[in-house]
């Protein structure tokens, strides 16, 4: 069965808790993991970066008790604007886009999403000044969002949607390990980082999954078993 | 090996921020969670001034948050940039109204961090306007590829001049350009004797043969692109000047403004040796020092070395730097 | 090993002194022959200061000339005092009509040659004080016998307060009764973890091994008395302010004047730290910081270490203290 | 032929410049061997001292051109007060006291030189506070000040009774090898310093013996071979 364009693209009311939750979990998980490909490829300090985001998130979240989708986004954007670091800001100014994705009380709808995706994008760039294919969180963000617009403008539904866009952008993070990196504290290692995954894009491929999970009904894991 | 007088080496900043504020009772005050320096009374009405960076400078920036420099300060962790979050938080307690300038060296990571908190801080109707400080000679590409010229002891009279302008009623984008133009027109050569050690470590992060000098050295424990041989305190401050002078095209009649800056571990005598050959070697070239500072203003932790930073003179600029400044480590 | 940035060794002190005056044009002015550093326009009508003393301890003394403070300061080679026609020539050159007070550190060549100078000038009808700044604790011996107590930082309380009273225009006698007071009430521990080097030297005057701090030492890279375990920033405090506490003899509710001094290699990272562990015990305590400075005033060379000065606080020492100064290293 | 009480004390009318230009040659011949017993017994820079004190001397007279003898032995004074240390302004305060033996324009008699040998020797006492026996310069200019007032006191003729004074002088700076320091900086190296002459009383020793050389018709040398 194919989905006609006016497929319902509305987002669960809890998308906001639901993404940031499963994010954080999954970020967790994986701070081990990305730290060591820090150390491998770049000057190891990424691993500590997400614990101490996500130490930041659990603080904004008491303290703001958000409400709504732009509230919890919102907390996640503060979590890493308070990291430094390259990432830090960048992954900052990304959820902030994010968060905009919907006004106050409201979840967005997948288009919305999108946008918001590709003005996250944008604004990592903006800072950032990387291209795809200078080995950052773009290489993985960069294709999610052009998945996700796709599935969005060929109707298919949410889930199926995210779960494309995912796809994509794990695929790309894992082609990073064949990039040389031209940005951030990885591009002194040069060639020595060939084989080794960049763990901003790996992060950018949780960030996705996470999107993913939120919007499925069953609420599943945010894979991570391709880190490594 | 050097050891150092510190508890908890990751407690270091927020500590010595403590120790820094409680000694300066009535005139500073601490935001401990975001880790800035402002003054205790804040000002109003007025261009709002925020600086910061990583630690390990001192006495840049704290040092300099009063009447006529900045309205606050904030501090990274040893030679590492504030957070964003930190930068946003500063810049919105520098704010009365006016607009806030973020003075900021060049250094990636601080930039992209003030950057962002400059955007975001829109969020909060605060206007910003970022003055860049890239003084350090010994960086300068021709091309003007890569991150540029890096931040160093420039930034204590862009914050002087800055505030001042700020002090007497400039708008926000006076005092931005008046902060450009210095910034655009000073110069500094570093040397170092011996590298600097980072609390809680027990090496300097580099060391040296006995007759090299590290020519053209940052603040952050960086090893320069060129090692030469050591000398008199005439014959380096010489590496120094000579450089400086071939780049800022002066004529005769010119007058500066000089720092000669200790990096950390030099003492006073041998600070003044180099300022006396400085006075000496434009005296004979027709020119003069007008204003200066000797003193170690931004160190590199106890690094032992010496940078000289010029900047011509002119009456706004004079005006400006003379201007009153009553702050814990420039005042008068 | 650590080289220093010098010329000649033996010219170091002219050529620094000259580099020094010359940074403070208009404010500053040098008697070369006799190697002292007088307020370019000297003061009228009030009781003439007077200190001096080995060099090496810079930003002391020369850096306490201006308005407030110093009238003159006389400048030995490094650690050896001035001679007694340097000090007659000082003296004479700080005398306005009123008299002259000379601030000393108690050590015995500085005294002998104040005290000669302090009897010459009387040749030229110029009337002299002598206060003897003596407030190092480590060097206190209960029966009063010896050279007594050596001079460290709370000299430059005693300039301070003397240099206020004077400009004020107290006379002769009740300058130096209160210069007098502070030496009395005012003590100073020090410790260091590594010692100076002498320029031209390229070795430390002493050396420690990893564990080892040297208690009470003294500005001259004087071993001290007591080797006691290195330890962290807050218990290196403790170390110096438990025996001050005990010798100082106070009550809650007192309040207290504190210079925490670097002793030349300490970065200023560190002397928060100190500070922080000062303000927190005395909280503690129920007594107060109520003035303070934290810097590196007093300094031996490059010498890694501290050194607390405590002294208590009444009105009429807090309002001398609070008057205005212009000097290159205290200003307010 | 033995002389009456009614002697002439009279010294010489240039007597100021003789003293001082016998001293000021004997010092500067004197200074290695003094600055060697400093080093055997002492820190090791009282022969800097002297050279540094003839130096400031030549410049003095330069400057001052003293006609008398008050100015040719402020000279001297402040030839020493310009040397620092303990010797310095020890000698400076002494020859001060010399200095004041006679009014302007006039030279002492032999009763008043006597009496500013004393005060010279009183001041140095005041502001060293050694006594006889610390083995300083005291030692030496002690016994030369009562032999000097007692061969006075005895009608002796001026040269006669400063060569007592200087035999005294000598055989007391001698004599300071068989003591130990208890003043200056002598006095850190105890017992050390045994069977090495204390180079300030030697010192002293010559300025007595340019006194006597001063006042002899025929203008000899001060002995210095005594010390060694
Ligand atoms: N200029 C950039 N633009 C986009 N992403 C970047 C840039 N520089 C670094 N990154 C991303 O940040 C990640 C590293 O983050 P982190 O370790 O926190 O920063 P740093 O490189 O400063 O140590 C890299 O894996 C990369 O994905
Ligand atoms: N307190 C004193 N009183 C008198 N003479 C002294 C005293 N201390 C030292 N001297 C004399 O000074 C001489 C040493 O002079 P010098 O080397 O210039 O001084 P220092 O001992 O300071 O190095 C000694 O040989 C001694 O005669
Ligand atoms: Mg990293
Ligand atoms: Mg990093
Ligand atoms: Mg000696
Ligand atoms: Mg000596």
């Amino acid at each position: 069965m194919t989905r006609s364009p006016s497929t319902d693209t509305t987002l669960p009311d809890d998308l906001g808790p639901a993404f940031v939750t499963a994010l954080q979990g999954a970020l967790e998980d994986a701070a081990p993991a990305l730290g060591d490909l820090d150390r491998r490829a770049g000057d190891g300090d990424f691993g500590d970066n997400v614990r101490t985001a996500m130490k930041n998130l659990a603080r904004e979240l008491e303290s703001a008790e958000p409400e709504d989708y732009r509230g919890w986004v919102t907390a996640m954007s503060r979590a890493w604007l308070g990291v430094g670091g390259t990432s830090g800001p960048l992954f900052g100014m990304f959820y902030r886009d994010l968060a905009k994705a919907a006004g106050d009380g409201e979840a967005p709808d997948l288009g919305a999403l999108a946008e918001a995706l590709e003005a996250g994008q944008a604004v990592i760039q903006k800072y950032g000044e990387a291209e795809v294919g200078d080995r950052t969180m773009v290489d993985a963000l960069a294709p999610a969002v052009v998945a996700l617009r796709e599935a969005a403008q060929a109707g298919k539904a949410p889930a199926e949607a995210l779960a494309a866009a995912e796809q994509a952008a794990i695929e790309a993070a894992r082609g990073t390990a064949e990039l040389t990196a031209r940005r951030g504290r990885a591009s002194y290692v040069g060639e020595t980082a060939k084989g080794v995954m960049d763990p901003g894009a790996c992060a950018m491929g949780l960030v996705v999954g996470a999107l993913r999970v939120a919007v499925e009904a069953d609420g599943g894991e945010v894979a991570a078993d391709w880190i490594e | 090996m050097r050891r150092s007088i510190v508890n908890d080496p990751d407690q270091l900043v927020p500590e010595a921020l403590e120790g820094f504020v409680l000694s300066h009772p009535g005139r500073l005050a601490l935001d401990a969670e975001h880790r800035f320096v402002r003054r205790a009374e804040p000002a109003r009405d007025k261009v709002g001034l925020v600086s910061g960076g990583g630690s390990g400078h001192e006495p840049l920036h704290a040092g300099f948050v009063g009447p006529g420099m900045l309205d606050v300060a904030v501090a990274g962790a040893v030679f590492a940039s504030p957070t964003a979050l930190q930068v946003l938080e500063a810049t919105k307690a520098a704010d009365s109204g006016r607009g806030v300038v973020q003075i900021v060296k060049n250094y990636t990571g601080d930039v992209l961090n003030f950057r962002i908190a400059g955007e975001i801080s829109g969020d909060d109707e605060v206007e910003t306007e970022i003055v860049l400080v890239d003084d350090d000679l010994a960086t300068d590409t021709a091309d003007g590829g890569g991150p540029g010229r890096r931040g160093t002891a420039a930034t204590v009279i862009v914050e002087k001049i800055c505030g001042a302008a700020a002090e007497e009623g400039q708008d926000l984008a006076a005092v931005a350009d008046l902060g450009r133009r210095v910034a655009a027109s000073a110069r500094t050569m570093s040397l170092a004797l011996a590298a600097g050690t980072h609390p809680g470590d027990e090496e300097p992060q580099f060391s040296l043969g006995d007759d090299e000098v590290e020519l053209g050295v940052g603040i952050h424990g960086e090893r320069a692109a060129r090692r030469v041989p050591f000398t008199t305190a005439d014959g380096l401050t010489d590496l120094l000047l000579d450089p400086l002078l071939e780049e800022l095209d002066l004529s005769r009649g010119d007058e500066l403004l000089a720092i000669v800056n200790g990096l950390g571990g030099t003492y006073p005598l041998e600070l003044n040796l180099v300022a006396r050959r400085l006075h000496r070697r434009l005296a004979d070239a027709g020119m003069s020092v007008g204003r200066s500072l000797v003193g170690s203003y931004v160190t590199s932790l106890d690094m032992h070395g010496v940078s000289l930073t010029l900047m011509p003179l002119d009456a706004e600029l004079t005006r400006l730097w003379d201007a009153p400044v009553a702050t814990p480590a420039l005042s008068w």
